[in-house]
């Protein structure tokens, strides 16, 4: 059984101008001690899936479908108090803009010392002592001054590890990260993947990684999980992913990252643009786009072995294709 | 026993030297006392001083002063006490009405001994006694106290009924009834006057229950008012007369067309106005009824009333002769002015004469001006039709008619508020006649006859007599007086 | 794999579902709320009345002649002294309510609708040249009209009008004193941040001229926030003109404004005779929250976070 | 030279002036300072016609200022921008030719106009052609940018990002550039748009002969696209070289950890370990090399001296001490 | 301490240019004279108290003299109470400033939690009444509102009194009639005719506020901390809109002493807003004069006190330099 474990999940928004089936058909788990990153471009449901994990779908959302599995438990449209119980304590999420992250308007101690009281009762002291270590821990240097500081006194860099660090406060075993480094520069991008990867390894905790940028996780991920259009359409070991996607729009993605064809040659490119969740196309929500498309892709495609397209195997061999 | 009272106007100062107005004064009779009193029949009765003589050559005056008085800080009351007012009396500065003129007349006071006292005029001075009955003795004690410290109260030494407990300006005045008072003893243990100057928030307090009296009863509200069992509504006419005034200096006049000249100048037109005018709708529709139509300033009961005089009675039809006659057939045009909330629905009153007018078949346009720019512009004879009002405060018509009818002369004083410039040697004549004379008769003789000539010759065109009305609860009652104050020792518990 | 490598085939059609104009959006948006369409419906006919009061009104209350004292104070549905009834009654004055309220609406719209619409050229312009030049002319525009904010405003009109004394262009004079300030700095403001924006660069790179970027490229951007602060400033202006009215300055007693009506019909409220202040309560009350719900839903329409 | 654009020593401060209340504070003892922002310090920089020249730095380092100065939008507080060799602040024309694409395909685009208007108001208004050639013009533009130019009577906010990029790209060709300064032109746009973006610069630049000035903070994109790198920390150049040069064996300390860090579509697992420490404020920049506090070469020569750029090796110039 | 001083000269420069404007504008409406002077008064008693008065000298000699007493604090006497025009005022500023109080109070203690609520439940039946009220608070005329409240509350109903202040009692040195129930009944009313606008403002910034902050990430990432939704209304929320109700409130601080005006004169409340409207119109221009340099000495307090506050509420605003 897997830390956490997600059948089919639908999350929907009923807005003025209909529904918005931000995702649609996700199935996806994470183990223990376990990176899964989930990719995918914007739009595509991210960021929902997180929320939805969290119990954080505001209204007019909603999870309509699915199961979200939780150490064994279901927690998919779970009652607010069982959420709140886990959320902070066992699940702990990071989000995109540090500038964002933090309430700047109140102390970096207050917000820090809230999350502990919130799960758990402890003294004054200790739990100040437990959130000034967890700052250290995060390479914040003289933590005893910085608890006393306001967010805007940090780097944005900084204020990422901050947020991590009171992710960690509560000693969580799923971290859900919505791109922490998308809005960072390279040099401090890399130093929150380094401070992650030390996390999860000493730690053995279960971390979901959410980025759309697959080369951030090339080396860093176990397992990857690509999401189209509100659905995952390729779920698999990060190696194989890379060296053999699967899926066409797997393969258009890692076609389209520059660094990886050579110089000043054309780059591999998908047609057009990403649909709106509002008017998805009918049957294969890639197929529009697909170079690959064929009669038969009308229909819905199911999860199959990783994989959600029937063509799959039909397809030309992946090295060829990305040098045409 | 206490009272609450609810007062439209808020005096500008406690010091009873520092204005004649009628809201300080009605205050200061409270506090403070006067040689000589008047009567509700206008006759002079003892007041502080207890009885008083003329020499033959009528220039010296002797008062003896009634014993046994203290003012409210325990010194005795004494001539030299006079004294020391009559000698204050020029030292108040600023003040926008003072009393010198009420002085005027006096060369010298003597405290000959603590209970008499001498005064003696320069000329003979009929009216010495009627403005000596105006005049509130203050305590010596009182010192070179300036307005602001009867304000605070240090100063507010008097010999009335009631003695001053608390005053916050614009706000209320505390006083407490003065128990050593020689009079009749004061009706309450103490006086809460509140200055409500908004009308409707006078009655609503009314009605609330918050004041037990009221002036100024809005006339709108009066029907209302009497139809309450607990509430009593008394009225009394006033000495104030609004009239229209018309320029009659020149050929031609500042609103009217120079091509049409000065209308005003011929007395049918004047008459036409007049005669225009519906003053019985006017009093009925605009004022509820409260008021009187008016033919002359001083209504009856008033010294120098002429009850021979005719009211104008409305009679379009006459009036329209009467301009066709002047040969004014066609009308012309002209703005009529009046204030804005200087009188009670003034707005309203001009509106209607400037309708009634209209349909006399003149194109009348109507502007009410704010009262703070009103009368500068009046002063400076901006308007050629306009509506003001003279209130006689003093009981007699010589002043009315000296500084509204009298020729303007700067020099001789007469004529100050005649912005209109109506000029008749007769009438001059006949007033002159009024300020020599010191027999009452031959005075009266003389201010009615003035009263006939300004009449006659429709110097203005009189409107009505603004009504008084107040309102109490109805276990309290009051007796309005003649001089139209709202007098708290006329109030009473039944 | 051709379409793969083939550039041109991004030809597909927009995927954005809106097609129409910027315009027609906020229309359509606008629409759907009911109660803003009501208020939009509501202020249409306060503003069709006024315009044609002149044909509406059974009488010209303005006119002397027209009026009769004798009519005066008649309760709504009485007959008059010449046998004519008056649906809503007459003033103090004889006054046809009805009409008087008419042309009232008229006189308060009038006001409002003219000294904002000034009020609002004469910020906007002042705004966008302070943005848009900087410097020291900014500095002077800005410091003028932070003199002018930290007073209130029925203070600095209370004065303006002891100065100027009564009529209709006085008053539509001291509202422009008193709301540009509110204007400029608001478009001010919203210049200042739309400045910012990178299409601005774009144009000074593609060498337009001052005088095009400032009218072309940043006026139209700015106009949103201000359209919701004009109609929302025309409300307070009416509502300002009615409060000095009841202060006895402003308008003359011959050309009532609802303000002044009320005003006048105040002494009668206790006394009974309501309809004379509350009909043009009313009217003033509805022209007042029928502009504010406009305003206040064009403000959630043209919020831009809801312009995707 | 033959340079198309030079900037020569060209500084670019951005300053707060303390107006007469702050002298008075001053005088009365108060600390008050001018703060000056040096977004650009001393840069010298040439691009030759035909080529693409990679700008790239972190967050804050002047990169846009330097394009803005680049294109003619900010003068230059120091220093000298030349066109052709003649300066360019002279010639109004001449600014012409040199056009910019930004980020943000939202805000750059003003969305109050129609796209025939966004794309033809310049060349009419400038008398390149007249009124009544717009249409045809306008329409043949967005098709080279690969756009169906029955569009052109539609607002941009009816465009996905990636097609108001296209149209931001039109807009600047309009007016016949030779110089394009691309402000991070595909930052904002998912990974399969990026790289049909990128493919069109490259087919523009073949078509038109255009010269870019290509700013990022991706290298991955720029070692796609550019032939020639040139790095800015804080608001300095520190590195400058031909691409392949740069990638294969980068000198400066600060280019070898950029280098480092960039993510990569590799597979096996990978170790981050960052440069240390924050990107300084550019209001208080560091003494000397402006990299010193991060840099693990650094000595006492690199705390007190600014390094000169220097060249070391045909087409590469360096700016540090430590680099022979 | 710039600010300080910056807003010190504004103070100066405003309330200098505001007493010659309005000493200009008295002296251009007329001469106070004509209005005070008693009717039976002769020439030379007009005479006497014009020259007493100072008012037959030329207005610039008037006004230098006026401006000469004002630098040694006399503001000359009211021409009509013939006492000290500042004492007149500074007697009832209390009163005043007690009913604005008062008003702010019931505004922002119903306002925020009513506008809150219709934040955070934008669709609910509760929240459309309470907006629908707001815009009916905003749109009806004051005086309006005042009348009524006096017909239904204090003639109708009796609960309340019609007019006055009360009784006032003392409290730490502190006069007001808020210390005592007689006074407490007194003001209801006039605060409440006072509080109504502001209330229903209150409610819109604190609903905007909350609709605007709700989505943040903070908010998003204090709820994924595990906090009770209590705190994140409470403690996140709050205090992050407090920032614009402050500004508006000490704003509309300066402008519910200036709408007293109206309020006071109706329920003949004994502040400096009737004083006023009585000085202007009987031109009683050391009154005028002296109430608009208090009054902006108040507001320079007021904005001073707010200015505070947002650096207590928000860290990021420095008092000397706007944004941090
Ligand atoms: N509150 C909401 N109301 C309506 N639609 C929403 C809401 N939140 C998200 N969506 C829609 O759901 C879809 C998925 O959004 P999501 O934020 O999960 O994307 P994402 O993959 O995280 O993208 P990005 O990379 O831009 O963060 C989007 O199309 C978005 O429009
Ligand atoms: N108009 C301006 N006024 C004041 N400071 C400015 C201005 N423009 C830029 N700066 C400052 O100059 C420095 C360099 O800014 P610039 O925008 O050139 O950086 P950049 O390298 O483009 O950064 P990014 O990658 O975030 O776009 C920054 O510190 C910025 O704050
Ligand atoms: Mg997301
Ligand atoms: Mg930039
Ligand atoms: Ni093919």
């Amino acid at each position: 059984m897997s830390l956490l474990e997600i059948d089919n999940l639908a999350t929907h928004f009923f807005t003025d101008a209909g529904v918005v089936k931000a995702i649609d058909g996700v199935s996806f788990a994470v183990d223990r001690g376990e990176v899964l990153a989930v990719v995918g471009e914007s739009g595509s449901g991210k960021s929902v899936t997180g929320l939805s994990v969290m119990g954080l779908i505001g209204a007019p959302g909603r999870i309509v479908g699915g199961t979200i599995r939780f150490d064994g438990t279901q927690i998919a449209n779970a009652p607010a108090n069982q959420m709140r119980a886990l959320r902070g304590a066992r699940i702990a999420m990071i989000f995109q803009d540090p500038m964002m992250t933090l309430n700047p308007v109140l102390r970096i101690d207050t917000q820090m010392l809230e999350t502990i009281n919130a799960h758990r009762r402890m003294p004054h002291d200790a739990a100040w002592t437990l959130c000034r270590d967890a700052l250290g821990r995060v390479g914040i240097p003289s933590p005893d001054e910085r608890m006393r500081a306001y967010p805007h006194q940090f780097s944005g860099g900084m204020r990422q590890r901050v947020a991590i660090a009171i992710a960690l406060l509560n000693d969580p075993d799923l971290i859900i990260a919505d791109e922490p480094t998308t809005a960072l520069d390279v040099t401090i991008q890399a130093q929150v993947l380094h401070l992650m990867q030390g996390l999860v390894e000493d730690r053995g905790m279960g971390l979901m990684w959410v980025t759309h940028d697959l080369s951030v996780v090339a080396g860093f991920a176990d397992r990857v999980a690509v999401m189209y259009a509100g659905e995952v359409v390729e779920d698999g070991r990060v190696d194989d992913i890379i060296t053999a996607p699967r899926h066409p729009y797997t393969r258009g993605l890692i076609g389209s990252v520059p660094s990886r064809n050579q110089r000043g040659v054309r780059l591999a490119q998908i047609p057009g643009a990403a649909p709106q969740p509002l008017n998805r196309p009918k049957g294969c929500r890639f197929a529009p786009r697909c170079a690959y498309r064929a009669e038969g892709c009308e229909v819905p495609q199911a999860l199959r072995d990783g994989v959600r397209c029937w063509r799959t195997d039909a397809l030309p061999c992946a090295d060829q294709e990305v040098l045409a | 026993q206490t009272l609450t009272a609810g007062l439209s106007a808020a005096p500008s100062s406690m010091d009873p030297h520092f204005a004649t107005t009628g809201q300080n004064q009605q205050l200061a009779m409270n506090l403070y006392d006067r040689l000589v009193h008047i009567d509700a029949a206008g006759n002079f009765t003892p007041g502080l001083a207890t009885e008083w003589e003329v020499s033959e050559d009528r220039l010296t005056w002797t008062f003896t002063l009634r014993e046994g008085v203290t003012f409210t800080n325990g010194s005795p009351f004494t001539a030299h006490d006079v004294v020391y007012t009559f000698e204050r009396i020029p030292e108040v500065p600023n003040s926008p009405a003072p009393f010198t003129q009420r002085l005027a007349a006096i060369s010298s006071v003597e405290a000959v001994d603590d209970q008499t006292l001498v005064v003696t005029t320069a000329e003979p001075a009929p009216v010495l006694i009627s403005d000596l009955a105006t005049i509130y003795i203050v305590s010596r004690d009182a010192g070179d106290a300036e307005s602001a410290d009867f304000d605070r109260g240090t100063a507010a030494l008097g010999t009335g009924p009631y003695r001053m407990v608390s005053y916050s300006p614009g706000e209320q005045l505390v006083i407490a009834r003065n128990d050593d008072y020689w009079g009749e003893t004061a009706a309450f243990e103490e006086i809460t006057i509140r200055f409500l100057d908004n009308a409707a928030t006078r009655v609503a307090s009314l009605q609330a229950g918050e004041v037990d009296f009221i002036d100024a009863v809005p006339p709108n509200d009066l029907q209302r008012l009497s139809a309450d069992d607990g509430i009593d509504v008394i009225s009394a006419p006033s000495a104030r007369m609004l009239y229209m005034g018309v320029d009659q200096l020149e050929d031609t006049t500042v609103q009217i067309d120079p091509a049409v000249g000065n209308p005003f100048l011929d007395v049918r037109v004047r008459e036409a106005l007049s005669l225009g005018i519906n003053r019985e709708a006017i009093i009925d529709r605009i004022q509820f009824g409260s008021g009187a139509p008016a033919n002359q300033f001083a209504p009856e009961g008033i010294f120098g009333h002429n009850p021979d005089l005719p009211t104008p009675t409305y009679d379009p039809e006459r009036a329209r002769e009467l301009l066709a006659e002047a040969g004014y057939e066609d009308g012309w045009s002209m703005t009529i002015h009046g204030p804005a909330g200087r009188y009670v629905n003034d707005t309203d009153v001009l509106l209607a004469v400037g309708q009634m007018w209209a349909q006399l078949g003149l194109d009348v346009e109507v502007e009410s001006v704010p009262t703070n720019v009103y009368f500068g512009q009046a002063t400076a004879r901006e308007f050629s039709a306009f509506m003001v009002a003279f209130g006689i405060t003093t009981g007699e018509s010589s002043l009315a008619l000296r500084n509204v009818l009298g020729s303007f002369d700067e020099d001789r004083g007469w004529g100050s508020n005649n912005r209109f410039r109506y000029s008749s040697p007769e009438f001059d004549a006949a007033l002159g006649e009024a300020f020599e004379a010191f027999d009452d008769a031959e005075r009266e003789a003389a201010l009615q006859e003035a009263a006939r000539i300004a009449a006659e010759d429709v110097a203005v065109i009189p409107l009505y007599w603004e009504g008084n009305n107040w309102a109490v609860r109805a276990n309290y009652s009051f007796t309005p007086s003649p001089d139209g104050r709202s007098l708290m020792t006329n109030i009473s518990l039944d | 794999m051709t379409d793969i490598t083939q550039p041109k085939t991004a030809n597909s059609p927009p995927p954005v579902a809106t097609t129409e104009a910027p315009f027609r959006r906020v229309l359509r948006d606008f629409m759907r709320n009911k109660v803003a369409v009501a208020g939009l419906i509501l202020f249409t006919l306060i503003v069709f009345a006024a315009v044609f009061a002149p044909l509406l009104a059974a009488q010209d209350p303005y006119d002397l002649r027209s009026l009769n004292i004798m009519d005066s104070r008649l309760s709504p549905g009485e007959a008059g002294f010449t046998g004519a009834a008056y649906p809503l009654g007459t003033d103090g004055q004889g006054r046809d309510m009805l009409s008087a309220i008419l042309y009232g609406l008229r006189i308060s719209l009038g006001v409002g609708v003219i000294a904002c619409t000034a009020a609002l050229m004469l910020g906007l312009t002042l705004g966008l040249i302070a943005a848009y030049s900087g410097g020291r002319v900014d500095t002077l525009i800005m410091r003028l009209v932070d003199l002018h904010l930290s007073f209130p405003p029925i203070l600095v009109a209370l004065i303006l009008l002891a100065v100027l004394g009564r009529g209709v262009d006085k008053i539509v004079f001291t509202l422009i004193v008193v709301q540009w300030a509110t204007f400029a700095r608001v478009a001010r403001a919203t210049a200042l941040s739309e400045r910012k924006r990178e299409y601005v660069e774009a144009a000074e790179s593609l060498g337009l001229s001052r005088f095009r970027i400032i009218s072309g490229h940043l006026l139209p951007n700015c106009l949103p926030p201000l359209m919701v602060l004009y109609t929302v400033e025309i409300a307070s202006a009416i509502a300002l003109e009615a409060t000095l009215s009841f202060l006895g300055v402003g308008l003359p007693a011959t050309q009532p404004s609802l303000g002044l009506l009320i005003s006048n019909g105040f002494q009668f409220v206790l006394s009974g005779q309501y309809w004379i202040s509350v009909f043009p309560g009313l009217a003033l009350l509805l022209l007042i929250v029928s502009i504010n719900l406009v305003g206040d839903h064009l403000r959630d329409v043209l919020n831009p976070r809801n312009i995707r | 030279m033959s340079d198309l654009l030079t900037l020569d020593n060209v500084s670019k401060r951005f300053s707060k002036h303390i107006d007469l209340a702050g002298r008075l504070a001053q005088k009365l003892g108060a600390k008050v300072s001018a703060e000056t922002v040096h977004a650009v310090d001393g840069v010298s920089l040439g691009i030759a016609a035909g080529e693409v020249v990679g700008l790239v730095g972190e967050s804050g380092c002047g990169k846009s200022t330097l394009g803005r100065v680049a294109a003619g939008i900010h003068a230059p507080s120091d220093g000298e921008v030349l066109w052709k060799g003649a300066p360019l602040e002279a010639e109004a024309k001449a600014r012409l030719r040199i056009q910019m694409v930004f980020q943000d395909p939202m805000s750059s685009i003003n969305p109050r106009h129609r796209i025939d208007r966004v794309i033809g108001e310049a060349p009419v208004f400038h008398g390149q052609i007249s009124a009544g050639e717009k249409d045809a013009f306008v329409a043949d533009l967005l098709e080279r940018v690969g756009l169906d130019p029955a569009y052109r009577q539609r607002y941009p906010h009816q465009f996905s990002g990636g097609q108001r990029q296209r149209i931001a790209i039109a807009r600047a060709l309009a007016v016949r550039p030779e110089l394009i300064v691309c402000d991070e032109a595909v930052s904002a746009l998912d990974v399969s748009v990026q790289a049909q973006v990128l493919n069109l610069f490259m087919d523009l630049r073949e078509e038109f002969g255009l010269t870019y000035l290509f700013i990022s903070h991706d290298l991955g994109v720029v070692e796609h696209i550019a032939d020639r790198v040139v790095i800015m920390y804080l608001g300095r150049v520190v590195e400058s070289a031909p691409v392949a040069d740069l990638y294969r064996e980068p000198l400066h300390p600060y280019a070898q950890a950029l280098l480092a860090e960039v993510p990569r579509l590799t597979t096996g697992k990978r170790r981050y370990t960052p440069v240390k420490g924050e990107i300084p404020s550019p209001l208080h920049p560091p003494s000397g090399c402006h990299f010193h506090p991060r840099c693990p070469l650094a000595d006492d020569q690199c705390r007190a001296e600014r390094p000169a750029l220097r060249k070391v090796a045909a087409g590469r110039t360096v700016a540090c001490h430590k680099v022979a | 301490m710039v600010y300080i001083i910056r807003r010190l000269m504004q103070a100066v420069f405003l309330a200098a240019v505001m007493s010659f404007v309005v000493f200009a504008g008295i002296y251009a409406v007329g001469s106070p004279v004509d209005i005070l002077i008693d009717p039976e008064a002769t020439q030379a008693e007009r005479l006497r108290l014009i020259a007493q008065m100072g008012l037959d000298r030329p207005f610039h000699e008037q006004y230098l003299v006026f401006m000469g007493n004002v630098l040694q604090g006399d503001f000359g006497n009211s021409f009509i109470y013939n006492r000290p025009a500042l004492g007149l005022i500074l007697e009832r500023m209390p009163a005043t400033l007690e009913l604005a109080f008062a008003a702010i109070m019931i505004a922002v203690v119903l306002g925020l939690p009513l506008g809150v609520y219709a934040g955070l439940r934008p669709g609910s039946v509760g929240s459309q009444g309470i907006m629908a009220g707001s815009i009916l608070g905003f749109s009806v005329p004051n005086f309006w509102q005042a009348i009524m409240l006096i017909m239904v509350f204090a003639v109708m109903l009796g609960w309340f009194p019609v007019s006055g202040r009360g009784e006032v009692g003392e409290f730490l040195g502190i006069r007001s009639s808020l210390f005592t129930l007689d006074g407490l009944q007194h003001i209801t009313l006039p605060a409440v005719n006072l509080a109504i606008g502001h209330l229903a403002l209150v409610i819109r910034l604190a609903r905007s506020g909350v609709r605007e902050v709700e989505p943040q990430d903070y908010i998003r990432f204090a709820r994924a901390k595990g906090l009770s939704e209590r705190r994140v209304v409470f403690v996140h929320i709050l205090r992050n809109i407090l920032i614009p109700i402050v500004t508006v409130v000490g704003m509309s601080f300066g402008g519910l002493i200036a709408f007293a005006v109206v309020t006071e004169s109706i329920f003949a409340w004994p502040g400096m807003g009737k004083l006023i409207i009585d000085s202007i119109q009987l031109l009683d221009r050391p009154v005028v004069v002296a109430y608009l340099i208090v009054i902006v000495v108040l507001f320079i307090i007021i904005n001073l006190v707010v200015d505070l506050l947002y650096s207590l509420i928000d860290p990021r605003i420095r008092i000397d330099g706007g944004k941090a």
